[in-house]
């Protein structure tokens, strides 16, 4: 057989391999490693701020003072991080280089040298995005959402000397998160081309991996949706920069049409991070269940409806912003629709549960914990996607412990199943178990205990982003100051246990147990090469044959069918 | 402890209802996925069972239930929109006559009133504004309270917990809402958007009184203010 | 056994299927300009306005079909043409009760 | 059935077309909302009639001819690409750059002209008459500069295609640098009718 391409040509040199690669596997890790620093900046912010709030005017350990201007600040960058700089980069960049090629049965990327230019420009935005933190005045601190007028104009919460020069940080902001969607763009375009293009011989389009999918659709809804931001951004920071007059209702502008422009990504972008999330999920639910997915493709059409009314139901984050109050009923009825097909897909991962044989193996764990945690941040949704009890309810805790409820559940189980689950195949090394289902339960309980209690502190009215609730004694009372506390102490827990992640990490890598070629028993085509998989992943090519989901097939011998497996199934 | 501070206005008990209305649909829906989440977990583990069942989900039949909870899901999403439209449109849709008209103005950092002077309109030169931190607005008991929501430099959102009222005030527009008292005290006003530095600050207070008491008020307001009425005309 | 993967070489065995004469749609394009540039002098403005984007439609139609191939392409790329469309679409109906049919006023 | 799963269902377009077109949608989209806000404005103010009398119908037309020849030069050069036509092509694609050329020497000087009929950005002059209408410079600037920027950025890619293209290397390349090239056009006729002739 002919060799098809060399894996002899690695790029041996530290600087090649490491760092300047156009290996989509470095290039990946690169991302996750990224994101893990970024996670660690946002972590630290949201633990100043969130012991500022329990313990309003005491001296942070490891900090100090927090005064307003810099607890706006931090809230702000602790929002746009955890989403666009942590999120993105472990779902969407992080998963999609690791897992697109090899899943698809392909060498790399459809274009490397774009991709390793993405990877670049990502590191400068985040970059960008830290240094803001140095630059007089202080960083950004009017709202993740960037609202104008208040990031527009002068009436900002810093000192006006250091307003209009395009090193402040509003111009920075704005830049930094530009910078990240360029790269995603660049990403964007590399995964949706990889996967319609490199796909291995005999690969249709319902024999792909559901993660694949489910990156492509993630990623086609990210690139649709975030033009409209990119222009209002363009708009944002020409009136912040020049003194142009798009949001300045004095010139006729209006700051609305800001939060549309933002939303229309805005909402989008949940499920450009949840996709993934549920991906992962789809991937390691079945292999630990032993059991096809249940109704695989009924799963994927699902996913395109939702990813379609994703980009009409932008508006409920603006019920009460004093927009026209027919539309909210009709921007009410589809957010609620939306809830049906992810309630779909959702019962269809528990559904493949049953009449399985489940091994409860760290990633499987993880998995399971993701489900349960979403289903609240689902449900709670509901809530909020009524209009009316939304009057109450927006800009208060409530809102902050659903979202938490959604995206971190989405975010870090989903990244932590992922790590768990494919950490053998891209170091060749087991993760410690024991240290795993540490890490679980310091992870779960302490996240519950944080934002559950939040949901009272919301219902009781107390609303967000204020620094210091002193001033509102009325509904500031007890027990909601000591919910505070708790939710503070679960914060602080919840970020300290992370610590067990990473020593597993570092100790797994040096001392862990060897992992083999396939060492969960699974179909996907990245299990069938190397671990860790070499430069240019397969030699041969393979061939695929098979769904990626055909455990305990009626007339196969083994529990499993490797995809690439020439053997014919019987279908009953 | 109450789960929500205590209501004074007269749609507000409509809100909370939706809250226990959507509550149970809700904590129906959970129990059910909870059980179908961990029923297999401690039935079907590979201690008891060793070889799974295989089936894909592709055909109707195994689909069956799933589109039987996705239907429970609809029917039970379109219930509750259909119950709190009403109040949506009692909110947000309704215009009342005012038995009193107030404007309210956001601005970094507080909440500026503006009372219709002798002549019983609002903006006209006799209006009486009270702009400071920490202010009162002074509304009587059972009267339908018409309020028009300015902002003057960024956006704000005005928000009385007890009354169940939030709005965006937004630079631009002026956007009025109204509400119906029914107990007097005195309650928070806050700002729910971030509106700047001193955002947490921005508290100001609604006292709700009798119609005499409320008359008195207006009264001495008017007396002290009266030498100072120098507002240019706002209407234009 | 042949190599398995199927290696995109960019346009080695790609046809067209016999190419559109772009001489003519040049000339149809211009002379869609010559209309739009035409009416916007004559006529009434909301008829103008009307006849130029339709001639602007008409001309995008055009250029997207002939001189971009797209006709020639598989239904893909037809499906990525129509999302800009839908999204701007979306986009548009979304925005406009807000944004057009507001009144602008300002504090006092 | 293995023969059966061997088959390749989607017809697939080369991955370098279909990046850009991939591009092109992304492209279009973040002009698209431009246009979109454009319109919301312009039909939330009947008032902004009166400064699109001052966009000159001229440039705006001498442009949009320049820009629709430059697009039948760019695919008669991709056309001249696939017969192997080296030197047919090569002239082609110069005239086309040319074209891009001439299309923001005749911007700068509409620029230049409104500039110094007191239009900038912001328009201070008009601000303080007209505050309104001030914003319909900025929407002009914002949509016309970044059009501009395009076109110099599908002027650069086209020469970069050219250099290597006129020695019969990657010749393919013609067709993405014309894909581009004609969504610069499409935009331009759309912001054409908007800016000059919609009035």
């Amino acid at each position: 057989m002919e060799t098809p391409h060399s894996t002899t040509h690695a790029p041996q040199g530290f600087w090649t391999k490491y760092l300047f690669s156009t290996d989509h596997k470095t290039i990946g890790i690169q991302y996750m490693i990224t994101g893990l620093f970024m996670a660690a900046v946002g972590g630290f912010l949201a633990y100043v701020f969130r012991y500022n709030l329990a313990f309003p005017g005491e001296s942070i350990p490891l900090f100090g003072q927090l005064d307003a201007m810099h607890y706006n600040a931090f809230v702000t960058n602790h929002g746009m991080i955890m989403v666009l700089f942590v999120g993105m980069p472990f779902l969407v960049s992080g998963l999609g280089n690791l897992l697109i090629p090899l899943m698809i049965g392909t060498d790399d990327m459809a274009f490397p040298t774009l991709n390793m230019m993405s990877f670049w420009i990502f590191l400068v935005s985040c970059l960008v995005m830290v240094a803001a933190f140095f630059v007089p005045g202080g960083a950004f601190g009017g709202g993740w959402t960037l609202y104008p007028p208040l990031s527009a104009s002068g009436y900002v919460n810093r000192n006006p000397a250091f307003w209009s020069t395009f090193f402040s940080a509003t111009p920075m902001f704005i830049l930094g998160v530009a910078l990240e969607f360029v790269s995603m763009l660049m990403g964007g375009i590399n995964f949706l081309v990889t996967t319609i293009n490199k796909r291995a011989e005999g690969m249709t389009p319902f024999k792909i991996p559901l993660i694949v999918w489910f990156l492509n659709i993630a990623t086609l809804d990210f690139m649709v949706s975030v033009g409209p931001l990119v222009a209002g951004a363009v708009m944002l920071l020409l009136d912040n920069v020049v003194g142009t007059g798009f949001y300045d209702p004095a010139r006729g502008g209006d700051p609305v049409l800001f939060q549309h422009l933002f939303w229309f990504f805005g909402h989008p972008e949940v499920y450009v991070l949840l996709l993934p999330a549920l991906g992962v999920m789809g991937e390691i639910i079945p292999v630990f269940s032993r059991k096809p997915l249940f109704a695989y493709r009924t799963i994927i059409y699902l996913s395109l409806i939702a990813a379609v009314l994703s980009v009409v139901v932008w508006a409920h984050h603006q019920f009460i912003a004093g927009i026209d109050p027919r539309m909210a009923t009709f921007f009410s009825i589809g957010t609620i629709i939306i809830s049906i097909p992810f309630a779909g897909v959702f019962l269809s991962f528990m559904a493949t549960l049953w009449g399985g044989s489940i091994r409860f193996t760290m990633p499987m764990i993880w998995a399971l914990g993701f489900i349960g945690l979403f289903l609240i941040g689902g449900l709670t949704g509901l809530y909020l996607g009524s209009s009316t009890f939304d009057i109450y309810a927006h800009d208060t805790y409530f809102v902050v412990a659903h979202f938490h409820y959604t995206m971190f559940p989405v975010v870090f189980f989903g990244f932590f199943s992922a790590v768990y689950f494919w950490f053998p195949k891209f170091t060749g090394k087991h993760l410690n178990h024991t240290l795993g289902m540490i890490h679980f339960w310091l992870t779960f309980i302490p996240f519950n205990v944080t934002f559950f209690v939040l949901f009272f502190n919301g219902l009781a009215g107390q609303h967000r982003r204020v620094n210091e609730y002193s001033s509102f004694s009325n509904i500031m009372k007890e027990p909601y100051i000591t919910f505070e506390k708790i939710s503070t102490i679960g914060a602080i827990v919840l970020m300290v246990s992370q610590f067990i992640f990473l020593y597993n990490l570092f100790i797994s890598l040096r001392k862990g147990r060897k992992a083999e070629k396939n060492p969960w028993d699974s179909n996907t085509l990245e299990w069938q090469a190397d671990s860790p998989p070499v430069h240019g992943n397969f030699n041969p090519y393979p061939v695929v044959y098979h769904g990626p989901y055909e455990y305990s097939h009626p007339s196969s011998e083994q529990d499993f069918v490797p995809q690439d497996n020439p053997i014919v199934l019987k279908t009953n | 402890m109450t789960i929500f501070p205590e209501n004074i206005s007269t749609y507000g008990q409509e809100i909370d209802r939706l809250f226990y209305t959507i509550s149970a649909l809700v904590a129906v829906a959970f129990v059910i996925s909870l059980f179908v989440l961990l029923y297999p977990l401690f039935n079907n583990s590979a201690k008891r069972v060793k070889k799974a069942t295989y089936f894909t989900g592709a055909k109707r039949k195994h689909f069956r239930w799933i589109t039987f909870a996705l239907v429970a899901l609809a029917l039970s999403d379109f219930y509750f929109l259909y119950a709190e439209h009403g109040a949506w449109v009692t909110i947000e849709q309704t215009q009342v006559k005012p038995d009193f008209h107030v404007s309210i103005t956001g601005r970094q950092w507080n909440w500026a009133f503006t009372y219709p002077g002798l002549d019983g309109k609002l903006y006209t030169p006799d209006d009486i504004v009270i702009n400071e931190m920490n202010s009162e607005l002074h509304v009587p008991i059972n009267k339908n309270i018409v309020v028009d929501l300015w902002a003057k430099d960024v956006l704000h959102s005005f928000f009385v917990p007890n009354i169940r009222l939030k709005q965006d005030c937004v630079p631009g527009r002026m956007i009025q809402r109204w509400f119906k008292l029914t107990k007097t005290g005195t309650y928070d006003i806050a700002c729910a958007e971030l509106c700047g530095l001193l955002h947490g600050k921005m508290r100001n207070f609604l006292v709700v009184e009798s119609q005499e008491k409320f008359n008195g008020y207006i009264d001495s307001l008017y007396k002290k203010n009266a030498p100072a009425l120098t507002m240019t005309n706002p209407s234009n | 056994m042949e190599n398995p993967i199927t290696v995109v070489v960019p346009d080695k065995d790609h046809d067209y299927h016999g190419h559109p004469n772009y001489t003519k749609i040049y000339f149809w394009l211009l002379g869609l300009f010559a209309i739009s540039l035409v009416v916007s002098l004559l006529f009434s403005p909301v008829l103008a306005v009307s006849i130029i984007f339709l001639t602007a439609v008409i001309k995008t139609a055009l250029v997207i079909n002939n001189f971009m191939h797209a006709k020639y392409e598989p239904f893909m790329v037809v499906v990525f043409i129509m999302l800009v469309v839908f999204i701007l679409g979306a986009l548009l109906f979304g925005m406009m009760p807000d944004i057009t049919y507001s009144r602008l006023q300002l504090a006092p | 059935m293995a023969e059966q799963t061997l088959s390749v269902s989607l017809k697939q377009v080369p991955q370098g077309r279909l990046g850009v077109w991939l591009l092109i949608v992304g492209e279009l989209i973040i002009f698209g909302s431009l246009v979109v806000c454009y319109l919301l404005y312009r039909l939330r103010f009947p008032s902004w009639v009166e400064q699109t009398q001052h966009t000159s119908t001229f440039y705006g037309g001498l442009n949009t001819f320049v820009l629709l020849t430059s697009s039948y030069t760019i695919v008669k050069a991709n056309d001249a690409a696939l017969k192997k036509d080296l030197a047919k092509m090569s002239r082609y694609m110069l005239t086309t750059i040319f074209c891009g050329l001439i299309f923001l020497a005749v911007k700068s000087t509409e620029y230049a002209h409104e500039i110094g009929a007191g239009f900038t950005l912001t328009s201070p002059g008009l601000q303080a008459t007209n505050p309104v209408g001030a914003t319909f410079w900025s929407f002009y600037y914002i949509m016309t500069g970044l059009h501009a920027t395009h076109v110099l950025a599908g002027m650069v890619t086209l020469f970069v295609v050219w250099l290597d293209a006129r020695k019969g290397r990657n010749i393919h390349r013609v067709e993405l640098g014309g894909l581009y090239w004609h969504m610069v056009d499409l935009i331009w006729i759309f912001l054409f009718p908007l800016l000059y002739i919609a009035k």
